[in-house]
Formats: structure tokens, C-alpha cells, sequence
């Protein structure tokens, strides 16, 4: 497990036109990674996310993504993100190819993914709308021993899995506390696997029963701290609530929004500077 | 004494009141939340909430905002991870109130979260299904709360994202699923319920003040009414003072500005 | 969730002719719940674990079994469980009909049971004797996208399962520390879930994402000290790793075996007299 | 200058040296585990080593008596279920080596630790599978260790457990197993590994003073010999002082009698 710059981990593993899921269930999203993402100019990315938000919302209205795999894409709370509606609706800055999920039917894809299997299973009662629109995608299969209908959801499997979390130990294992989402499954279907971590420290504060990393499972690990905001570390920092209200008006014009990017991200060498100029830190 | 009070307020206060003590209730944020957290504060104080970010017999002092935020950790009796709420509690069926909200509905409680106007080139792009399909099958009843106008109460939604009672008659019991459906949906205007046979929604609850042509108007099918219909009483002064005060403190925390205080970045 | 005595708890929810499931991988083995089946001289059980140890040679000898659905029946590092063998291999002290698993298979089939699923899968290359001397009780199935080979596992849903865990707070919750196994996925999949606890206590010692049962998943909690005994619960005590070696000699003959049972299990009233009579406790 | 040993210190320091400094192995208890555990104190410090209780990256001071003892937990870098253990991260294929004992072996390196006899009616019931064939089919490769005798390296197994090489040439290739099956079978007599072709095991190497006629003596098969046989090393005097060591504390931790100070019953 190398420790690299964010900027030598994302220039190193990940590629145009590769799958990309950055996870994180609200909490933990790995915001510095995404817009390293963003400064590098990646493009024709697949990205995965069960509840892609303002960090895809970036990427997708700077020209990153040509593919989206979700089971929910909002600003949690507020609202619409309005890159993501612009690039669905009017295929701007591009079009967007989207493969739609409910949560559980991506909680299952992606742990067969993590699990070594080409599908997984659910229980499935009568098709919807979404069954209809994405056609084959999905499968109904009967279960041999009771014959009861199930619905067989393809793996996920993606090229990089990127996730943030609060520690890297000497070793490189990463702990992971608090709301963790799919990360788990994530970070295992994946075939290559980069962190941010908050701070690297001797020992990790993991008690019996911690989601741990272990180091063999990771292709690189930066430390960034900060890296999840506006989204949280539980323990590090709070979420910012009032930036996800602020980006509903951030997002909704395009020209804001890319002025916004330019002033802030572009302009940024790198997540420390991005945190001056929004003043989260001194 | 009566006390003045808004629509969100009366919607809240009567869903809160549909909610059992005890019952395990999955939760989604906005509406659904703030009933939920009222029915905690009030007349239901063992309710379980699971929020869908996998944290289990939470309870928030604030409202959450998104539906992953720390108090909800913070306050749990457990965290679990994304496939685990969904096949170990929701699919398994440990879960008896699921509590919906959605853009559309239809007279047979099925609801539409994910676009306007055609699925490949939509008018608007909702923010689509999230768990919603899965409550809506597997919770063993689900509530609804929205808000009545004709655009979101429609004769035929746009796209039928999460199951309701299908067709009607039965439908959906012919297709198995484990959960019974919407049992109660809550509006604006007072309470709709399906019908013991045809499954169809029909106004059974209004709200003091509320019109049957006023409801009738906000809805996009012809809506039916029963024959007895009940009218609810005003919110409880004490059930507002809850909910107020629980507003004005979420509205507090999430206007706070966020400084970080980073670590000391450790020697490589 | 009620707080029980254990035998009341076991009265109250074990019936005989019923599908048992005594989980604990080596660690936090519901020893002295077992003992209470023996002593209130439960019937044509169909006992289930992965690892069938001691407490399982004791039912499995004194007479409550006549089914044993399981991956490895042995007494771990140590070797033979003889109860169990002479069960198989002579009928005594009756016929046992066993439905044998590997331990991934039976993993699988434990969370298709706690996720509410009639069957999970797995990845399938060729048939052993296992699979042969089964007959239909697996089922190859293709994924439906790749055409892979899968192995399908039909569910494992227990009418009682039967755990014991570090502690219980004041609303019934339990937190299970250490080498958890499959007794998450037991507990979840069992239409009836009793704990034995080492301790009440007014608040877990839980940190974030420690393994806790909600209490309104439980049937009924016993607190009962000591009750892993001679297994372990990390934090507590430690795994009687010479009373494992001692009944290599105790069961390896039927009328040793049912002497030690009488003196030891059945002429104890609970499990603290019988760790006082073991000489565990003072 | 040399050391008396006998054939278990010779089989684990030998199989030790087959592993290489970093591999991820899943590991069984007994001679596997003494071996891994040797290989980790001696030259290869950052072997992973994975027990099927779920405890990763463990560094025991003594060896366990079963596959969950405490100090598998306490000395682990994460503890995960069972279930994950065997999808995560055997069955996704990130384990490198799994390290296999067993009841019988055949010439292919298929593995038998269910009954002896009949399955039926058996004249000895072992403990069964566990998750050897788990491992035997996902583990990138296998390492076997096993005592040569002709009741334990046989011609046919009585019951096929674990997948070796199935019937040979391919078979287990074809099959579209991720493992590359067993690499090498440690014996009491030197190593065994399979033809580069058929896959049908032939001795390789030979420990110091053992004999080919001895070895053919205790197969079950006509053992065949490689064209250069090597001969092993002795066992190295710091290796077997490591072991022997390890083995000291071991005993010594499992003799120890037990006393439980239970805790003072909480009011209820």
C-alpha cells in the first residue's frame, strides 16, 4: 500500500473512460477525490454511486462522466442537482447514459461484486416502470426449491473504487467509523482501491469489530484531511448542511456553476486550498 | 383555544398520530421524518426508526437533513450497512411502517419518484426510486404523505415507480407481495384510505376547515368519498409546541457554519 | 424482550421436533442454553451449526437430536467428537440423519435465511462426493447475464436460534464482541431468537458499528454468567482450552460420557452450580 | 553442526519455506498453522494469514488450539463474519494461498476429510468438509501437508472432499476452477509436487536420510520420481528454535487451568 499524493494516486489509477464508483452513504464521500478528478481532467468516466450528490453533480457538469449507474441521484434534502437534471434532460455538457437501481437492488449488485459472483439475488413481486425501462438488465429467475419468483441483479464490479475515511496506520489499513453505507462492498468488488484517510496514525482506534481496510486490499492512500466536506468524517468533522443548501443556487444556471467550479476547484492546487477559500478552515 | 397552524403542520401532526408505539418503522427524510420524530416526542415514545442510511432505533435530537447525517448515527442503537438494512431488516420483513413521499400518486397508491414526462428524454428529471420500490414492497404497511394538487395526485402517473396496489381488486395480493400496501395516505387535506374491495383511494378524514369540493378539485381522478366521513380535530396545542420547537432547533443546527479544525498533519 | 430465567426462556420457546440453531464459531458457544435442553429432556431436535462442538456431543449423546444440519463436526485441534460419531456411525443412542455443508455453502445459506431470500448462490466448478451424496438438496443454476455455473443453497431459517453474547442494556439490546462468525446471520433468519448474556448493564460498551441485536428482534434474554463455559467470551474469560482436551477421554465411551453428564449437567440446577462443580467458579 | 528433529519439525520447517513473504494465506489449524506461523517469525514477517473464523492479518504469540481462539481476535487487523470471510475475500479470489491438511490424498491431490467407508454407514465419521473445499477451489494455489502412510496416500479415495487435480490432464482447468490447485504436498518424506502435464503427483524432493523405496513403501499409488530429486536441507537450527519455541508457549498457554471471576449480577 503506497502513500501518495492525491494528485499522484488519481494520475496514477485512474483512467479515461474507466468505472469509477466514489461511495459513501451521505457520510464519508470522498469530495477532495472527485475534484482532483475534476483538475485532472478525466474523461468518458463511468461513475457509480448508489446516491451520486453534489460531488457528481461536479463531475457531470464538467464534462467527466458519460455514464451513470445510481439508484438515487439528489441533493439530500434540498433537493435537485441541477448538472445532473441538465445533462439527463438536455444532454449538457454531454449526454449521459444512465443505469438506474432501487437501493437494495444496488446493495445486492455490489455485494456480488464483492463477493466473487456475477449476480445476486432478491425477492421480486411484479415489474415496474423501471423494470420495463432498462429491459434486460435485470432477470427474473425462480428459485429451484421453492419456485418462488427472484430477481437476479448483475455485479458490480468496478475498475476503481474510491472511498474517504478517518485513518491509515502505518501498515496502511484503513479504519472506517460511523455510517458506512456500501462502502465495504465497494471497496471489495473493486479492482483497484484508493483511500483518502483524515490522518495517518501508529495504531488505528479500532475496536473489536471495526470495519477495517487491510492494507493488501489498497492500491493507494492519501492523506487528506478534510476530504469529505462538505460531506462528514464522524468523529473529525460535522456535515455542512449549509453548503448543500448554498449549492442549490450554485448549480441551478450553468454559468454560475462553471464560474463557481473555476473560482474554487480549478483554482485550487489541491483540497487544503479548496478549504481556505471556502473558509471551513483558517 | 385553538392555535394557528399551517398545512405542513396538520399533515405532520395527523401522520404522526397514524403511528403505533413499538412499531419498527422505516423512514424516509423530509415529511416522513419530522411525523416520525413527533410521534417519538409524543404519544409513541418506543417507536423504532430505521432511516435507510443503515442506522437502527435512531433518535435524533435534531432533524436530519440528509438522511445519513451524524445525529442519526450518533443516536443509534446500531449501524449497519446499506445491504444489511435492506435484505437483513427491510426484505426479511422486520419492518412494519414504511413511510413514503413522492412527486405523484395514483388513485391506487402507486407512486412515481423518478421523472416527468418520458423516461429517456424527460421534462424533469426526478431524483429517482432510492429505496422506495423496496419499501413499498416489503414494509408490512406503508403510509404516504403529500401534499393534494392535481399534478401530483394524477389520474395515470408518468411512471409507476414503486408499487401501490397495482391495478386494484387484489392485484397486488395476486402478485405476493409480503407487505399489505399504503394504508393511509396523508394530504393537505385530510386522510385517504383505500377501499375494502376495489383497493381505489377514497377520502375517509378531513381536516377543520377543509372542503370535499376543495379536495375533490386538488385531485386529478375523480375522488371518492366515504360514506361516513370524519373530521379530524385541530392539531393539539402540545403536539405544534413539540413539532415548533423541534423545527426551530433543526433549523438552527443546519444554518450553523461549519469551521474544521484539521489534525496535525502526522511526520511520514 | 422479555428477561428470563433460562429455563424459562427455554421452556417457554424450545419445543421438541423443533429446527435449532446454537450458533458461535469457537467463541461465544451457547454451552449452558444446551445444557438447559438436556436437562428439560428436549426431543427429536433438529440441531444446526456450522460447527457442531461439545455442547452438540452432549445433545447429540443424551438423546434431544435426530437431525444435524452442519460444515464441521469436530472437537477443534483436539479431534474426534465420539457422541456425534457413534451417533452416525452406530445409532446410538439413536439414528442421526445429517445435512452436511461446506462452511461457505452454510454461511450462504444462513444469510439467504437473514435476508428473508429462499435460497443464495455461489460460485460452482465441479461436483464433489458432498454433491453427489446430497442428491438434490444443492441445484446448479446459470447466471442469467454471464451464463456462469452457480450453486444455489436453499435458505437455512431456524425456529429458535440460540446465541450468547457479552452483554444486554436496560431495553433488551445485546452486543455480541469478537469473532462473531455467522450469529448475525443466525439471529436474523430464525423466527425466534433467545440470548444468553454474560451481563446487564445500563448502557453497551458499543462503539460505532460494534455488532448489536436491536432488542425488539428478541424473544428473550437469560443473563447467565459464565455461559459459554468452556468456550469464551472475549473481554470475559477465555476459552477452556484444557477442558476441550479432557473431553477427548470424557466422551470417547458411552457410560464415561453419561456418568459425567449425570454428575456433572444433570446434577447441576443451573450453570452456576455446574461451573462451581467444574471448579471454573469459586 | 546438527540438530536432532523429528519428521513434524521437519515437515513444518519445510513447509514454512514454501511460503513466500507477503502471500495472503488461509490457513487451518495444526500443521498449517504451526507452518504459517513459523514462516512468519522466521522469513517472511508480512505473511497474511486469514483463520475461517473471520479474524484477518492475525499474529498469534502461541498457536490456537481451535480456528477462533482469543488471541486470533486480539492479534487480527479486522475480525469479519463468516460469511464475509468466505465471499469477500476467499471466494472474490484475494486469497493467495490456502494451506490444506486432510484424511486422505490421492494422486491427484484430491482431498478426503469426510468418512471413511461408507458415507451412509461409515466405519470412521470425520469432522467433513469445513471449509476445505472452499479453499481448494478459490485459494490461487494449494499447499497440502500430511503425513505419507498407505492408509492416508491412496489410490482412490473413499470420499472426495476437497477438488485436487480431479482425474488430471486439465481436468481441474477445464472445470473453470479460479485456484490453480495444489502446488506442493509436504509429506514426512520430502515434497511432492504435480507433473507439469498429467498433474499426477511425483516426489521432487527428499529429506536428508529418507529413502524413494521408503516413500513408494508408504503410498497407496506406484509413487512416481522426478528425474532430479533434490535433496532437502536440515532444518535450519534458528527455524527449529523458533519452532520449538512457539510450541513451548503453546502448550503452556493451553495447560492452564481456568478460573471464571464472573462478574457481580446487576440489579434487576
Amino acid at each position: 500500500m503506497p502513500l501518495l499524493s492525491l494528485r499522484e494516486a488519481i494520475a496514477g489509477h485512474v483512467r479515461d473512460g474507466q468505472s469509477i464508483a466514489l461511495e459513501g452513504f451521505t457520510h464519508l464521500i470522498p469530495f477532495a477525490a472527485g475534484h482532483e478528478i475534476i483538475r485532472q481532467g478525466r474523461r468518458a468516466l463511468h461513475l457509480i454511486r448508489m446516491t451520486p450528490d453534489l460531488i457528481h453533480d461536479q463531475m457531470i457538469g464538467m464534462g467527466c462522466a458519460t455514464q451513470l449507474t445510481f439508484s438515487w441521484g439528489g441533493n439530500p434534502g434540498v433537493g435537485s442537482l441541477y448538472r445532473l437534471r441538465d445533462a439527463i434532460e438536455r444532454g449538457w455538457p454531454q449526454p449521459l447514459a444512465i443505469a438506474e437501481h432501487t437501493h437494495a437492488e444496488m446493495a445486492v449488485a455490489y455485494q456480488a461484486g464483492a463477493s466473487g459472483l456475477p449476480c445476486g439475488l432478491m425477492r421480486c413481486y411484479a415489474d415496474t416502470d423501471l423494470d420495463r425501462a432498462r429491459g434486460g438488465r435485470l432477470a427474473r429467475i425462480a428459485c429451484p426449491f421453492t419456485g418462488a419468483a427472484l430477481r437476479a441483479v448483475p455485479a458490480i464490479t468496478p475498475d476503481v473504487t474510491i472511498l474517504h475515511a478517518q485513518q491509515v496506520d502505518r501498515e496502511g489499513n484503513v479504519l472506517l467509523r460511523g455510517i458506512i453505507g456500501a462502502a465495504r462492498e465497494a471497496a471489495l468488488a473493486a479492482r483497484c482501491l484508493l483511500v483518502t484517510v483524515e490522518e495517518r496514525v501508529d495504531r488505528l482506534a479500532a475496536p473489536a469489530n471495526a470495519v477495517v481496510l487491510p492494507h493488501w486490499l489498497i492500491s493507494a492512500v492519501s492523506v487528506v484531511p478534510g476530504g469529505a466536506h462538505p460531506s462528514y468524517a464522524a468523529g473529525c468533522y460535522e456535515r455542512d448542511n449549509r453548503f448543500y443548501v448554498e449549492w442549490d443556487d450554485i448549480a441551478r444556471q450553468r454559468e454560475r456553476f462553471q464560474l463557481w467550479m473555476q473560482e474554487h476547484v480549478l483554482a485550487s492546487a489541491d483540497h487544503a486550498e479548496l478549504l481556505r477559500r471556502l473558509r471551513i478552515t483558517a | 383555544m385553538t392555535t394557528a397552524y399551517n398545512a405542513d403542520e396538520m399533515m405532520t401532526v395527523t401522520a404522526a398520530r397514524q403511528l403505533r408505539n413499538g412499531a419498527v418503522c422505516f423512514v424516509g427524510i423530509g415529511l416522513p421524518s419530522a411525523a416520525c420524530n413527533l410521534a417519538r416526542r409524543t404519544h409513541a415514545p418506543d417507536l423504532v426508526l430505521i432511516y435507510e442510511s443503515g442506522t437502527v432505533g435512531t433518535r435524533p435530537q435534531v432533524l436530519p437533513l440528509s438522511i445519513g447525517d451524524g445525529e442519526l448515527a450518533a443516536t443509534a442503537t446500531c449501524v449497519v450497512s446499506l445491504p444489511e438494512v435492506f435484505a437483513h431488516y427491510l426484505q426479511r420483513g422486520r419492518v412494519d411502517v414504511g413511510f413514503l413521499s413522492a412527486a405523484q400518486i395514483d388513485g391506487y397508491g402507486n407512486l412515481n419518484s423518478t421523472v416527468i414526462g418520458d423516461y429517456a428524454r424527460p421534462t424533469v428529471r426526478l431524483p429517482g426510486s432510492g429505496g422506495a420500490p423496496d419499501i413499498a414492497a416489503c414494509a408490512r404497511e406503508v403510509l404516504i404523505i403529500m401534499k393534494q394538487s392535481p399534478r401530483s395526485f394524477v389520474a395515470r402517473l408518468d411512471f409507476m415507480t414503486s408499487c401501490g396496489y397495482l391495478g386494484g381488486t387484489g392485484e397486488r395480493r395476486r402478485a405476493g407481495f409480503p407487505g399489505a400496501g399504503p394504508r393511509a395516505v396523508i394530504t393537505d387535506f385530510g386522510i385517504l384510505r383505500p377501499d375494502a374491495v376495489t383497493e381505489e383511494l377514497q377520502l375517509v378524514a378531513i381536516y377543520p376547515g377543509a372542503t370535499v369540493d376543495a379536495a375533490r378539485a386538488a385531485t386529478g381522478w375523480p375522488l371518492r368519498v366515504a360514506p361516513t366521513l370524519e373530521t379530524l380535530p385541530a392539531p393539539d396545542p402540545a403536539d405544534l409546541a413539540v413539532l415548533r420547537e423541534l423545527q426551530a432547533a433543526t433549523q438552527a443546527a443546519h444554518a450553523r457554519a461549519l469551521r474544521i479544525d484539521l489534525p496535525r498533519p502526522a511526520q511520514t
